[in-house]
């Protein structure tokens, strides 16, 4: 296996395809964080982009690409960090890499979480792994004098990503589980109406599951702030040509499309997703989006 | 260097490789991976005469070597791709071959109409008429079921279409005797035919106890289904080589990830290869397959594309 | 512990696992690696009237998590399996659902007479009827394509073996429209359905630049099919619920290789599983499925199999 | 992973089932040779029979287990050895495994060579890694005081396996190559009559490709010598429940039937085998055969 990272194909001006090599691979509580070689993609990124890797290897029989949000890059050593959760057989192969093996990987990908001219302040909430793109964006606004407040969420204390690290990156940092094993008990829109008015917050930035995302731009807008969600929709190829990551967005027009998460996404405006529209797994085509099935109709 | 090039009812295209209807968008987004006019041609989503929204949500679904969809034929209606996404495949060079459909024979003649008013009309290599889709909400929306409901959809496509621009009848494998089906579109005037759509699969969701995909049944795709694509090719091709049905152009289509794959098509019958899958798995796969096609016929020693075409047909060998 | 008994048109099994026929050999073979009286049944290879050798080779070739197989039905014939290898299977304590073919449906119900009068014909707990092999030189002789020719060998096999015995007609995916099929077999009174058989496909030898398979065509199966398996099942039980057809057991197979897989084709309506493919990858497989079903549905809080039968049919949450 | 071989199911008195942790690879010309720990497998093994494992990992796109002959086996240690050779993806997989990583077996499969019961002198055949076997066969043999002589052949010197090894279990060692590369220039049947000959052989043991063992076949026949051949049929399951590969073998009545490589083979009496049946490739259906398709009927 070569020790170096190349690439496969071509690499366009804002997105790469690179064979990337595992420089490191830990536990990090229920997670796996792992450094990987990808030079290309490591000086193209921002922060609240993500990265699609290939699973199973050359012989496997899993065809799709699973999509793993930016954590962190390094471009002078030309790396790439990614925080991992086993959650099926996919995330289960990539968090069982060794050194040396091969990720085969596409990015940067997506919408960058959007930054403000400077000063002010922003929270950064993050639910489980969703926390991972957070404290790079942390670092980002900060050099642009952001006051940064992080609010991190889980289950359960091995399920909290990045403790240790928001308290370096952020001025404020609160934790809640909802078994109460770390932090505050409960969820992080129970403790986020208090950060937003401490901190006076303008813009909420948040990646989570699809509830703890409603709940903060509902929280956000109470208070006034602007709320930029990453969310995480099933994916098929990442790069916008499959059409099966699609939800219904308010367009600059007023009106519902069902847009690609992974291409219009992963950020959007919390305030512009049409959160009536999921629910039990399922996200249905509100009736008034652009091409709707006709009410009535067939 | 071995000649790539390939006739389909008599547009010359320089290379037999395409993307897969609705699996590579309308350009733009591949683009940045490759360059789309190195096609042979370049397959659009299938397009209505309306904006539509398709199916909520799950869409998709990883099966063993596969996927299920039921993306439901999303798309900006013929207005805009007329206007929009047809002029941009034009500026870039790309070739392109026309995906179409309606809810009615009718329809179709008038997305066609419709289609070749575009400003960029020139750059139509050749129209696909998606008589198959089994992600309609009634299967009996599905024409290539039957040989008299395809037959009327590829007759009034071609009344609507001139003469020099071949029109090409994707058809499902989902059905009892494939042959009938093709030689009723090739009877109504299609002078090929794209052989296969996406087979009727479904996926359960074990944790919430019900269908996983919105649309409850999906079109199952990828390597999973290359066994059935070949036999597809073969069994059309087989049909024209006893002249059961008229000899045209197959246009293959179902699993091909490699070169290999493709070569495997091409010897069962077809005259040019779509990948659209495995453009999940790697987005540069049509141009990778491309010259790892190109590559195998080079160490075969052969001189031509079109030595392949049908090449493990007996028929073929005697000739 | 869950209760996993099932009961298939009045003959109850202890649990729903079965081999499938043509993946499990006669028994003995699979009995070196797990005692197959722990099966729900154990499903023979097809017997026909005569002893038969099959094809040539190759007979097999794989692709993407799946196989083809163009076995054509080699078998001893029914005397030698009445005499020999059916007392083998009631001397090790095995249900034995039969799986019969012929070339008419006299054959067919010649079949079944002669295997009820074998000395061990105690054993047998059903008759599976294959209509459905792709196996055959001719396609005109797989049964299961056409509603007549099926309700022929099925009223055929049904007026042969005695009314306590339940007869499934195992059908083919291969069709335009499965439910008319089951209809026709439900009709001619078949007892319940197994679905599905392997489908149609094709590998090409790239060396040889010929047909892969001796057969030419050969049957996918293994989990590259399993979306199909869930879909046809699905297809037909829904048919069921919506009383187009009457409501009979469904035996599911195609594609199952755990206890998820196992789960999967029991909530989309089956009322037992039987393992084919997945055999091949590990001999214990049949009884590894049913270990993992057990397990899941005790992590799962249920307290019976029958419980997640058509689970995920909107009228059976409903009822 | 754990490093001790364990049972996966249920171990009958004459097969096992057990994952088996490679414990060393190394390469042996152009062939891979993998010693694994299975002991359940290596208490069982007799000289002629083979494994089969599960390529590809647990995510495969790969069903069907491949299978490779027994090279040698010490019931002590609990170690099972094959010769590997990279044919297509299967096989790359198995060449790729790195010590600890496991191998799925299934084994001891199929017929061994059959032993004479002691004396005489018995002539070995191996054609490129069909020769894996054949030294502890010879070993076997020597121990019953026949005289063995070994005959190796393959297209090139990197495709012939064992050249050291045969010097120190027979009593004599050939050696042919396609290319003259090394020892004799051309087949294994060049030389065969002559080592026939000259040993006076009684029993001659082959295993390579087909057209290899139908020529040792005819040379031993025309010696007056039984041949017992390995045959390598494509196989599914390798335990006897697929039927697909099956050959057309004479049986005890004189009559022919397709019986399966996998149990009742893979060693066959030479003379037992249809070779007739056999070409380009493929094999036939002798028409007399029992059951075959009625001829000029349908
Ligand atoms: C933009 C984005 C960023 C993400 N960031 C992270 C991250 O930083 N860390 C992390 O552990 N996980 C992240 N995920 C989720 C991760 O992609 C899924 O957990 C993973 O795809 C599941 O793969 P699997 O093989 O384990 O599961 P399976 O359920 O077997 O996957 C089956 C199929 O469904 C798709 N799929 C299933 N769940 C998801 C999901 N939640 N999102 C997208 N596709 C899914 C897979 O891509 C695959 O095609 C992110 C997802 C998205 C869309
Ligand atoms: C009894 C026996 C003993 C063998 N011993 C050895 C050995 O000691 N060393 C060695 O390197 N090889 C041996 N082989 C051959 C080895 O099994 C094949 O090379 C291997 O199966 C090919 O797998 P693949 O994935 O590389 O090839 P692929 O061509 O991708 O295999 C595809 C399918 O065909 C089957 N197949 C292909 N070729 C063969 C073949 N020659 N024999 C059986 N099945 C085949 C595979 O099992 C698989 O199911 C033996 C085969 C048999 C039957
Ligand atoms: C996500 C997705 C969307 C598709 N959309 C269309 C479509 O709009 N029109 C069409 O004719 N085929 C459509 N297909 C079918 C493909 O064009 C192709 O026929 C099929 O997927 C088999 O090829 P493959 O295995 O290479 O994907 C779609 C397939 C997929 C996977
Ligand atoms: C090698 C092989 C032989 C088969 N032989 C028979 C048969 O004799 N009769 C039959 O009804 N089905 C036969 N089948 C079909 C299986 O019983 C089963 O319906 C199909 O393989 C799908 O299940 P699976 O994916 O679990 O294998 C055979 C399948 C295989 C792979
Ligand atoms: S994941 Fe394919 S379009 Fe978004
Ligand atoms: S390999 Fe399956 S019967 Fe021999």
């Amino acid at each position: 296996m070569s020790g170096a990272a190349y690439p496969v194909g071509v690499s366009a001006r804002d997105v790469a395809h690179e064979r990337a090599p595992v420089r490191s691979s830990e536990p990090a509580g229920a997670y796996q964080h792992l450094v990987v070689a990808a030079p290309a993609i490591a000086a193209l990124a921002r922060p609240g982009q993500f990265v699609a890797a290939t699973v199973g290897g050359a012989t496997s029989g899993m065809l799709l690409r699973r999509s793993f949000s930016i954590h962190a890059v390094d471009p002078d050593a030309g790396t790439v960090e990614v925080v991992v959760a086993a959650h099926a057989a996919g995330t289960t192969w990539i968090t069982e890499r060794r050194i040396d093996d091969v990720l085969d990987l596409v990015g940067p990908l997506g919408q960058a979480f959007p930054l403000p001219d400077g000063g002010g302040a922003a929270v950064l909430v993050g639910g489980g792994y969703g926390s991972a793109p957070l404290f790079w964006l942390a670092q980002v606004l900060r050099q642009r004098g952001v006051h940064v407040e992080i609010v991190l969420g889980a289950a359960s204390a091995d399920r909290l990503f990045g403790v240790a690290l928001a308290a370096e990156v952020a001025d404020a940092v609160d934790v809640t589980t909802d078994d109460g094993s770390a932090g505050t008990r409960g969820w992080v829109s129970d403790v986020l109406p208090e950060v937003l008015a401490r901190s006076g917050a303008t813009d909420v930035y948040a990646c989570g599951p699809m509830a703890m995302l409603r709940a903060v731009t509902e929280a956000a807008s109470a208070a006034g702030a602007a709320a930029h969600v990453a969310v995480e929709e099933a994916m098929a190829c990442g790069v916008g040509v499959c059409m099966t990551c699609v939800m219904p967005v308010i367009g600059a027009d007023g009106r519902t499309r069902m847009v690609r998460a992974c291409l219009d996404g992963p950020v959007f405006d919390g305030d512009r997703v049409r959160w009536d529209a999921f629910g039990d797994g399922l996200c249905r085509v509100p009736d008034d989006a652009v091409g709707a099935p006709q009410a009535g109709g067939h | 260097m071995v000649d790539l090039s390939t006739t389909l009812a008599g547009a010359t295209l320089p290379n037999p490789l395409m993307t897969a209807s609705g699996c590579a968008a309308n350009g733009k987004e591949l683009h940045r991976f490759f360059d789309i006019s190195r096609l042979g041609a370049f397959v659009t989503k299938t397009v209505m005469p309306a904006p539509r929204s398709g199916r909520g949500t799950p869409r998709m679904a990883e099966t063993p070597s596969g996927m299920l969809n039921s993306i439901g034929l999303q798309g900006p209606g013929i207005d805009a791709f007329a206007d929009e996404d047809l002029p941009w495949l034009a500026s870039v060079g790309a070739r392109v071959l026309a995906s179409i459909a309606g809810g009615t024979p009718d329809e179709f003649a008038q997305v066609a109409t419709r289609l070749l008013s575009s400003p960029a009309a020139a750059s139509v290599s050749g129209i696909e008429v998606n008589i198959s889709c089994p992600n309609v909400a009634s299967r009996g929306l599905v024409f290539a079921i039957d040989p008299l409901a395809s037959a009327a959809v590829i007759a009034a496509v071609r009344a609507a279409v001139p003469a020099h621009l071949p029109v090409f009848a994707k058809l499902s494998p989902d059905v009892t005797d494939l042959v009938t089906i093709a030689s009723a579109c090739l009877g109504a005037g299609a002078d090929g035919l794209t052989l296969i759509n996406t087979t009727l699969g479904m996926a359960i969701d074990l944790d919430r106890m019900r269908p996983h995909l919105g649309g409850i049944t999906g079109g199952l795709s990828g390597p999973a289904i290359r066994p059935i694509a070949v036999r597809a090719i073969w069994q059309v091709r087989a049909a024209m080589f006893a002249e059961r049905i008229p000899t045209a152009p197959i246009i293959g289509v179902g699993g091909v990830a490699s070169g290999r794959d493709a070569l495997e098509l091409a010897a069962a019958g077809a005259s040019a290869i779509q990948v659209g899958t495995a453009t999940f798995n790697d987005p540069e796969a049509p141009v990778r397959v491309l010259d790892e096609l190109a590559g195998l016929l080079d160490e075969r020693g052969y001189a031509a594309f079109a030595d392949v075409v049908a090449a493990a047909h007996p028929e073929r060998r005697r000739q």
